[in-house]
């Protein structure tokens, strides 16, 4: 049967018959005994993974495995923040492919995502950070990205709000800007996929948890749950944030380690910012969302963690630089705080591979940077998954780099992942 | 003058912050201590002489967390395991106990440049640390002393006295004119002297 | 004139002191001791905002922390606070405070017309519509919501406002003065335990302020005033008040606001407006009490409905009516408490009981005073707009499910008691997984994960007695722990009327034909049908229908509304409440001003500044800083009109064709000492250490482990077992815990000390042709000939009086010496140095000119070594020994690192010699190639060779061995430049290294 | 903040510490063979494991020691601190 579309015809003619015919957005189906491909965590790259293996490979007899509810890991606890501003290549080529998918992911879903294109402002306090952003923003530049380089004077007409004053630590110099980089709505891409790969014969199983793994002469057959058996030729992990608790029951050692990244929002207030801006002299990041909030983030809290939950100090820092960038931030009020589990590889760059083990594919190592790489990770894991050879976006991202020192190491600080 | 101490620029005498009302003697005073004898003494692993034995000024080094071996001129801080920060007014006590410490069993390093010293006296004094310092004050007593951080900054609080308050702060010298701004700033709620 | 709901006497406000206040621009009269609300109300005033999504008109429901709805805007002090709570604002004479989120005001609101279109709004509408064409959400329709949204509007000014910490240590942090927390904080202050007592509102006590309850002979007020007065007595109590306990983090600390000016029209010039509290605990009593529930049911947002014990507040606190006619809409006996204060002010309730017959001292009180109680009754939905005018009510079922006996009756307010819910927050965030509590619908704490105890209402615990009872025990008890004591205190005995028993009913249903909304959130304006919806839809667990819906996500963060949406889900679902469990609670409990989470760290103090020696001497001779690190060094030294281009070639050019002094004090210092120094050095440094004599230096680059240049420098061989390192400004410190690292964990034989003596010297090198001149005339005893003191050479000597130690190395290719001196006397060597250089033309040089001349030569720095490069990319392989191992070594075997064409540093030049090339540029081989345009490698530094008057820069490029000699492109689309250039060696000036020699 | 038992020092706020990562990981010996893969092993592959997890932190404003800390990454819970020179 079609799927229900969302319009806003649809909209009124439901309003009128009291909203009672909407249909599920997904499914809550039992898992079948065997599938052509398991894809391990029902987050956006999962969720996306399984989304573009129906539609562009037509492999359709695919499971999400979900330990918890689908969209309740990174994709629906990170700062909604979407760009592909990075310096090298591969990050770069990989983030701008995203940037299409991104722009086209609401009429694509039939989901509003609500991507908005607000632009990312990244703020440099000296002439040497300038010159760092012009070698990130040429390099943009020149692999086709969009980048500009603001001065002080056109900093200050875009974000008159940021601190402009004699009584300031590290003035502004001038910024480097992604205009087209921007917010979506989290939740809703989670959603947008979940609706649309559930729609293409996707079971998407909730409330599961994988437990083992069978494999056999080098090769994966399937996987043990709290849902009993399942079967499956190829099976993709995407949990991030987990990845390390699950190539433990594969005998894995990767290069990854878990930390905390939180982020926190203010009481809403009435619109005041229009872009994303990242302070430079520092690490704390900023936007106001649709509902007026001031969502903020920063520094990991600094120690491996699997808690999803931080300590005070971390924000205290975070929020320093805060006011250090936008003094009027003082007198709004903390509203929430939440914490994400993040895989934070060796080099800062992530894992899509195959992996030694027959069948088995690897999505993982997303650090900070893995919400706005949701749809060109599932795009180009379901395509390494599909053609079992990684797709040339993401050739570089492979498992072997850190022995063959092939690293992508964006902020060179190497295997010191807690230093943010 | 061949010798700017590390606060020159920024220390000025005089009242500050909420002293209106008050009796002078009741308020904080904030000095700056200049002229000392700062050096690290620090017992290789290896060394197997007895550091307890050595006597510096008629002091005894002490491997126990927060202490200090005192007297009028000297003071001995504990700084880490074998590792000590001898604090004096002598100024050439140095000289004479170089030969106590053999190259080969001590490190013994002169510091007295690199570091701005406050000096914090008063009741509230403790109440001006815990602002910015996340130690336990409240177990601090006469003669303990401890390294910590405050606002961010690393630095050291030498217990003179504890009735009043009295207590000599250490940060690297570089550093010290913004700790001293942390400190001043955060006695004006209370009121001090500057000497 | 508004009318006057203010009694003529009773509540707890000074009557004796009037206060003036506006709101709209109206001006207003209240009492010290009011709230912003009370006074509100006492003045008739129940419209106060509008709600979030529907714009619909809205009052008070509670009367503190819980308040869903009435968030006004302040000024206060000249400052605008853009979203306060106008149930803990107290009230300031000349309090100024204004509606948000409504549009031109709170009366006519123009944003109100989503109420009537709400039908088209439902949960997640967004998601469905508004997709097309595809830039429109951005353009069009985005912007009309982001208008819509939010409450306060904030002030761009900076916030004049001192927010300052305190850290502190306690036995007992307790949480609430109500009382449980009184008891357990009398009980361990008697044990002699520090405890720190906290109490969220102005008045202590909590529930004991308005019940009528007798503790042994006295009220339960009085009971509560005579504990606070006796524990603020005590040396070892620090009691509290408007101070919220918000949130519970690792290892016992819990951090609290205390609201130290909020409550008075001006700050102190140095009183802080709020005071963060650090607290780490041996023990903590959570004592957070209780929030009432609301009943649901039609139009139940509309102003005039509010919590029953909200209503008594005002009546008993501040002496004030929330309405003259009454209707107490209850499922338990709190509804009967409200109605009896009522009663006995002489006002007339209406209880509607939704109990069929329910039992106890206080019904049988209510019924004595005559007051009309109507049993198995319902509220089924408010009349009125803009404010309560009647209400539809109905008799119902047994079962709850049919409604009968509809009738209207005139009310003008409606007290709600769904009964109450746990305040279990504080306990949850510190990792207890709470239980569902079924005979009070709610969850309480369960196991504690770390050391805390939760007592009173906030267990679960509804009666007095019991709450008493064990509160004093706790106190006991967990104090006994620590102090050691055991002072028995006997409980008094509890006279009590209520029952804690309720009835499960929570929401009324809808009456045939009928479509009211009935709301859940009321901020968010998440209404039954909405929850509805989102599960019609598939989002099913908890935290879908939160997300959806956004119910529990305004801010007030459900408080309210979270238990009766899990009701909602679980009834939908055919779950029981603890399958479909609770979202998660985070901290804060309540919003924090997010300037008192930061401090006194803000404007010139959000980061540290440190200074050399000889900073204020720069500053006189108009040294121009740059931020290295926090350092702030001299970048030039500005002469008359001069920009920053022109004076660093001066500056430059000065040092090539006489001599330079830089400041080069915040190079980091680090002094090594012991038998096995040499040994160490060997290991951690790429070349080889183990010979070098006393009295010499070595450059030296080390490695991580990863094979990446982690850092470079000289170090000198002062004596026998100690040397002197010395490191770039940005690495310092993590170099010396490297060596640390190194020392303590992997090679702890060593016998090795090494500390930081990066303050104890202040340092200038001396650099150019005349260096040596100036030296000579600084030490005139001492010979400092190319025989006496050679390149990389050391000595000692007397600088005027004060000990000096002289390097002979050079960043700048030139002849130099760096002279270290004791910091007290760096300011006196330098004007020393400036003093006898005047003959030798001397001038100071900052980084800029320090920078052109390193560039020149080919010196690597940190925009070379940034973190991705090994040695061989910055051409120092000679460095790197064949030999030995050493740190990192290892990892230079591999393969992207000995590819034939791996990256390498070069000099560019550009073909017309005129054009600068920016940082940052890329070296292509096809300026006009399509994009992605394939990139050699980027330019990393560029300078104005001052030794030949044209533009250079260093590039780091792949196969750059052989690229010298190649014209190629250097572009920076960023600044539109394509400069066509020449790659050359990268060491432009001096390629043999004669000068630092001569 | 978490409240970290120094072994030198006693117990102490973490901002008084720099952490380390994973102290399990030995470098392997100086000037001995060894594969590339042990190599790998040391400079880039991590347990990080959910549970107990021996981590270094240096007591860097305190009395700089690098001390092994055996904490639970899921709760945070300290168990037991070890001075550098202590075996796990």
């Amino acid at each position: 049967m079609a799927m229900q579309k969302y319009s806003v015809f649809s909209l009124i003619k439901n309003a009128f018959k009291g909203h009672k015919d909407w249909e599920v957005a997904w499914k809550d189906p039992t898992p079948k005994a065997e599938y052509d491909v398991i894809i391990i965590g029902g987050g956006g790259h999962g969720l996306a993974t399984a989304y573009y293996l129906a539609k562009e490979h037509n492999i359709t007899k695919v499971a999400i495995i979900e330990k918890g509810w689908i969209g309740g890991g990174n994709v629906g606890r990170n700062t909604t923040i979407i760009r592909s501003n990075y310096m090298h290549d591969e990050n770069g080529l990989f983030s701008e492919f995203g940037m299409d998918l991104w722009r086209n992911m609401s009429l694509d879903l039939n989901f509003n995502v609500m991507f908005s294109p607000r632009g990312i402002i990244n703020l440099a306090h000296s002439d040497a950070q300038m010159n760092a952003y012009s070698r990130r923003g040429n390099s943009m530049r020149l692999n086709g990205i969009d980048a500009v380089l603001l001065n002080r004077e056109e900093v200050k007409k875009i974000i008159p709000m940021a601190d402009f004053s004699e009584n300031v630590r590290f003035p502004i110099f001038g910024g480097l800007m992604q205009p087209s980089a921007g917010t979506a709505r989290h939740d809703a891409v989670a959603w947008g996929y979940a609706r649309q790969a559930d729609s293409m014969g996707v079971d998407i199983i909730q409330n599961c948890e994988v437990t083992g793994f069978d494999v056999s002469n080098g090769k994966i057959l399937g996987i043990r749950t709290s849902k009993g058996e399942i079967k499956a030729k190829k099976i993709g992990l995407c949990v991030a944030g987990s990845t390390n608790v699950l190539a433990e029951k594969l005998n894995m050692t990767l290069p990854i380690e878990t930390h905390l990244l939180q982020a926190c929002v203010s009481e809403p207030i009435k619109p005041i910012l229009d872009n994303v801006v990242t302070f430079g002299a520092g690490h704390f990041y900023c936007s106001q969302s649709d509902k007026g909030e001031m969502v903020m983030g920063g520094d990991l809290d600094g120690y491996n963690s699997y808690a999803q939950r931080g300590n005070l100090p971390t924000l205290q820092h975070v929020l320093t630089e805060g006011i250090a960038m936008f003094p009027f931030l003082s007198k709004l009020k903390m509203l929430r705080t939440w914490g994400g589990i993040m895989d934070m590889s060796m080099d800062g760059s992530p894992i899509i591979d195959k992996t030694h083990i027959e069948g088995l594919y690897l999505n993982c190592g997303w650090c900070y940077g893995g919400f706005k790489a949701t749809p060109a990770s599932g795009w180009t894991f379901a395509h390494t998954i599909a053609q079992d050879k990684p797709h040339k976006l993401n050739e570089g991202y492979s498992l072997n780099r850190f022995s063959t020192g092939h690293l992508i190491d964006e902020k060179g600080l190497g295997t010191k992942t807690w230093i943010s | 003058m061949t010798s700017i101490s590390a606060l020159n620029y920024v220390h000025k005498t005089g009242l500050f912050g909420n002293y209106e009302n008050k009796n002078e003697e009741n308020l904080l005073k904030v000095t700056e201590i200049k002229n000392l004898l700062i050096v690290q003494i620090v017992q290789y692993k290896n060394s197997t002489i007895q550091f307890e034995n050595i006597d510096i000024d008629s002091l005894k080094l002490t491997n126990e967390p927060l202490s200090v071996a005192h007297n009028s001129n000297t003071r001995i801080l504990w700084n880490g395991p074998k590792n000590w920060l001898l604090v004096s007014t002598k100024k050439d006590l140095l000289k004479n106990i170089s030969e106590v410490f053999k190259e080969t069993d001590f490190a013994v390093t002169d510091l007295s440049h690199s570091r701005a010293i406050i000096e914090l006296e008063g009741t509230e004094a403790k109440e001006v640390l815990k602002k910015g310092c996340p130690f336990n004050f409240n177990i601090l007593q006469k003669n303990n002393s401890v390294n910590s951080t405050y606002n961010g900054i690393a630095f050291t609080a030498d217990m003179l006295d504890d009735n009043p308050n009295k207590i000599r702060l250490f940060a690297l010298r570089s550093f010290g004119e913004s700790l001293y701004h942390s400190i001043t700033d955060a006695s004006l709620e209370f009121g001090f002297k500057a000497f | 004139m508004p009318e006057n709901f203010r009694l003529d006497q009773g509540g707890l406000i000074n009557r004796n002191k009037k206060i003036s206040f506006t709101f709209n621009g109206k001006k207003y009269f209240g009492y010290e001791g009011d709230t912003l609300a009370s006074a509100l109300l006492a003045n008739g005033v129940h419209l106060v905002g509008r709600s979030f999504k529907y714009h619909r008109p809205r009052g008070f429901f509670g009367a503190g922390v819980d308040e869903p709805y009435a968030i006004v805007q302040m000024n206060r002090n000249n400052e605008v606070d853009p979203n306060v709570r106008a149930t803990e604002q107290e009230l300031f004479e000349g309090l100024d405070a204004k509606s948000v989120n409504c549009w031109p005001n709170v009366n006519f609101d123009i944003g109100a017309i989503n109420n009537f279109l709400n039908k088209f709004f439902p949960a997640g509408f967004y998601y469905k519509t508004f997709m097309w064409p595809k830039s429109f959400w951005y353009k069009i329709y985005e912007p009309i919501i982001r208008k819509a949204a939010g409450f306060g509007s904030a002030s761009i000014k900076h916030d004049k406002e001192r927010y300052e910490h305190k850290y502190e240590y306690c036995d007992l942090l307790i949480a609430g003065t109500g009382p449980s927390g009184l008891a357990s904080a009398y009980a361990a202050a008697k044990n002699g335990a520090k405890v720190i007592l906290a109490e969220d509102k102005s008045r202590y006590g909590g529930s004991l302020l308005t019940s009528e309850v007798t503790i042994g002979n006295q009220s339960g007020q009085e009971w509560a005033e005579q504990i606070i007065s006796e524990l603020k007595s005590m040396p070892n109590v620090i009691v509290k008040n408007r101070s919220q306990v918000f949130g519970y983090y690792d290892h016992n600390m819990l951090v609290m606001s205390e609201r130290v000016s909020d409550h008075l029209p001006k700050t102190d010039k140095y009183t802080p407006k709020q005071r963060l509290w650090y607290i780490r605990a041996e023990e903590v009593v959570i004592s957070s009490g209780s929030i009432e529930r609301p009943l649901v049911f039609g139009n139940n947002d509309a102003p005039g409905v509010m919590l029953s014990s909200a209503a008594k507040e005002y009546l008993k606190i501040y002496g004030v009516l929330v309405g003259k006619k009454p209707i107490i809409f209850t499922n338990n006996d709190s509804g009967y408490e409200t109605a009896i204060e009522f009663k006995k002010i002489g006002v007339d309730p209406i209880v509607l009981d939704t109990r069929k017959d329910p039992n106890s001292e206080i019904i049988k009180e209510a019924k004595e005073l005559n007051i009309n109680i109507k049993f198995s009754y319902v509220v089924v939905a408010a009349k009125g707009y803009k404010k309560v005018k009647s209400a539809d009510i109905a008799k119902i079922s047994d079962d709850k499910k049919v409604l009968s006996n509809n009738e209207n009756i005139k009310c003008d307010c409606i007290c709600v008691s769904g009964f109450w819910t746990p305040t279990i927050h504080l306990a949850s965030q510190s990792g207890n997984k709470t239980k569902f509590k079924e005979e009070i619908d709610a969850f309480v704490p369960s196991h504690s994960k770390q050391k805390e105890t939760t007592l009173g209402s906030a267990n679960g615990i509804f009666t007095l007695e019991e709450t008493l009872k064990t509160s004093f025990e706790k106190g006991t008890e967990l104090s006994k722990q620590i102090t050691n004591k055991e002072n028995q205190i006997s409980i008094p005995t509890v006279v009590e009327k209520k029952s804690s028993k309720h009835d499960k009913f929570w929401c009324v249903p809808l009456p045939e034909g009928k479509n009211y909304k009935r709301f859940l959130d009321f901020q968010n304006d998440v209404a039954v049908s909405d929850i509805q919806l989102a599960l019609r839809e598939g989002y099913r667990s908890i935290e879908h229908v939160k997300r959806y819906t956004t119910l529990g996500m305004a801010t007030d963060q459900g408080k309210t509304s979270n238990l009766n949406g899990l009701q909602l889900v679980s009834e939908v679902e055919n779950k029981v409440v603890p399958q479909v469990g609770h979202t998660t609670f985070r901290p804060p409990y309540t919003p924090v001003t997010i300037g008192a989470i930061v401090g006194r760290e803000v404007g010139k103090h959000s980061k540290p500044t440190r200074k050399s020696p000889m900073h204020y001497w720069h500053e006189k001779n108009n040294a121009v800083f740059v931020d290295a690190g926090v350092w702030l060094r001299p970048r030039y030294y500005k002469q008359g009109n001069e920009n920053l281009f022109e004076a660093s070639k001066r500056e430059a050019k000065n040092v090539r064709q006489n001599v330079g002094v830089c400041d080069v004090t915040t190079l980091g210092k680090i002094d090594i000492k012991g038998p096995d120094s040499a040994e160490f050095l060997n290991r951690v440094y790429t070349n080889a250490w183990l010979k070098l004599p006393v009295g010499k230096a070595r450059y030296g680059v080390m490695l991580r482990e990863d094979g990446i240049v982690m850092d470079d420098g000289t170090t000198t061989r002062i004596s026998e077992n100690h040397y002197h390192m010395t490191t770039t400004t940005a690495q310092a410190p993590n170099v010396l815990s490297h060596l640390e690292y190194y020392l303590q964990l992997v090679w702890p034989e060593l016998n090795v000390n090494v500390v930081s003596s990066t303050e104890q010297w202040a340092g200038a090198a001396i650099a150019g042709p005349k260096s040596r001149d100036v030296l000579q005339k600084l030490f005139p005893d001492l010979d400092v000939s190319n025989e006496g003191l050679p390149f990389m050479g050391y000595m000692e000597g007397n600088l005027f009086g004060v000990n000096a130690k002289i390097f002979r190395i050079s960043f700048s290719g030139e002849l130099a010496y760096e002279v270290n001196v004791e910091s007290d006397n760096g300011n006196y060597m330098w004007e020393k140095i400036i003093e006898i250089g005047k003959e030798f033309n001397i001038q100071p040089y900052g980084t800029e000119a320090l920078s052109t001349l390193r560039i020149e030569m080919g010196h690597v720095a940190g925009s070379e070594l940034d973190g991705r490069t090994i040695p061989y990319d910055n051409s120092l392989e000679g460095l790197v020994s064949k030999k030995k191992d050493f740190i990192g070594k290892r990892s230079l075997s591999k393969k992207a690192y000995v590819e034939p064409d791996r990256q390498k540093v070069v000099g560019v030049v550009p073909l017309d010699k005129k054009t600068s090339i920016p940082e940052g540029s890329y070296i292509v081989k096809d300026a006009k190639a399509k994009l992605p345009n394939p990139k050699l490698g980027h330019v990393s530094a560029s300078c104005w060779s001052v030794e030949y008057d044209n533009p250079f820069s260093l590039a780091i490029i792949k196969d750059g061995k052989n690229m010298i000699g190649q014209k190629l492109f250097a572009m920076s689309p960023l600044k539109n430049k394509t400069i066509p250039v020449e790659i050359v060696s990268s060491h432009y000036v001096d390629p043999k290294g004669e000068r630092v020699r001569s | 903040m978490l409240y970290i038992l120094c072994p030198h020092c006693g117990l102490r706020p973490q901002t008084e510490f720099s952490y380390g990562g994973d102290a399990t990981v030995k470098r392997p010996e100086l000037n001995k063979e060894i594969s590339d893969q042990d190599w790998d092993n040391f400079v880039y592959l991590r347990k990080s494991p959910r549970g107990k997890h021996l981590e270094l932190w240096q007591h860097i404003s305190g009395c700089r020691q690098w001390i092994k800390v055996e904490r639970d990454t899921l709760t945070h819970e300290i168990f037991t601190t070890y001075k550098a020179s202590e075996n796990t």
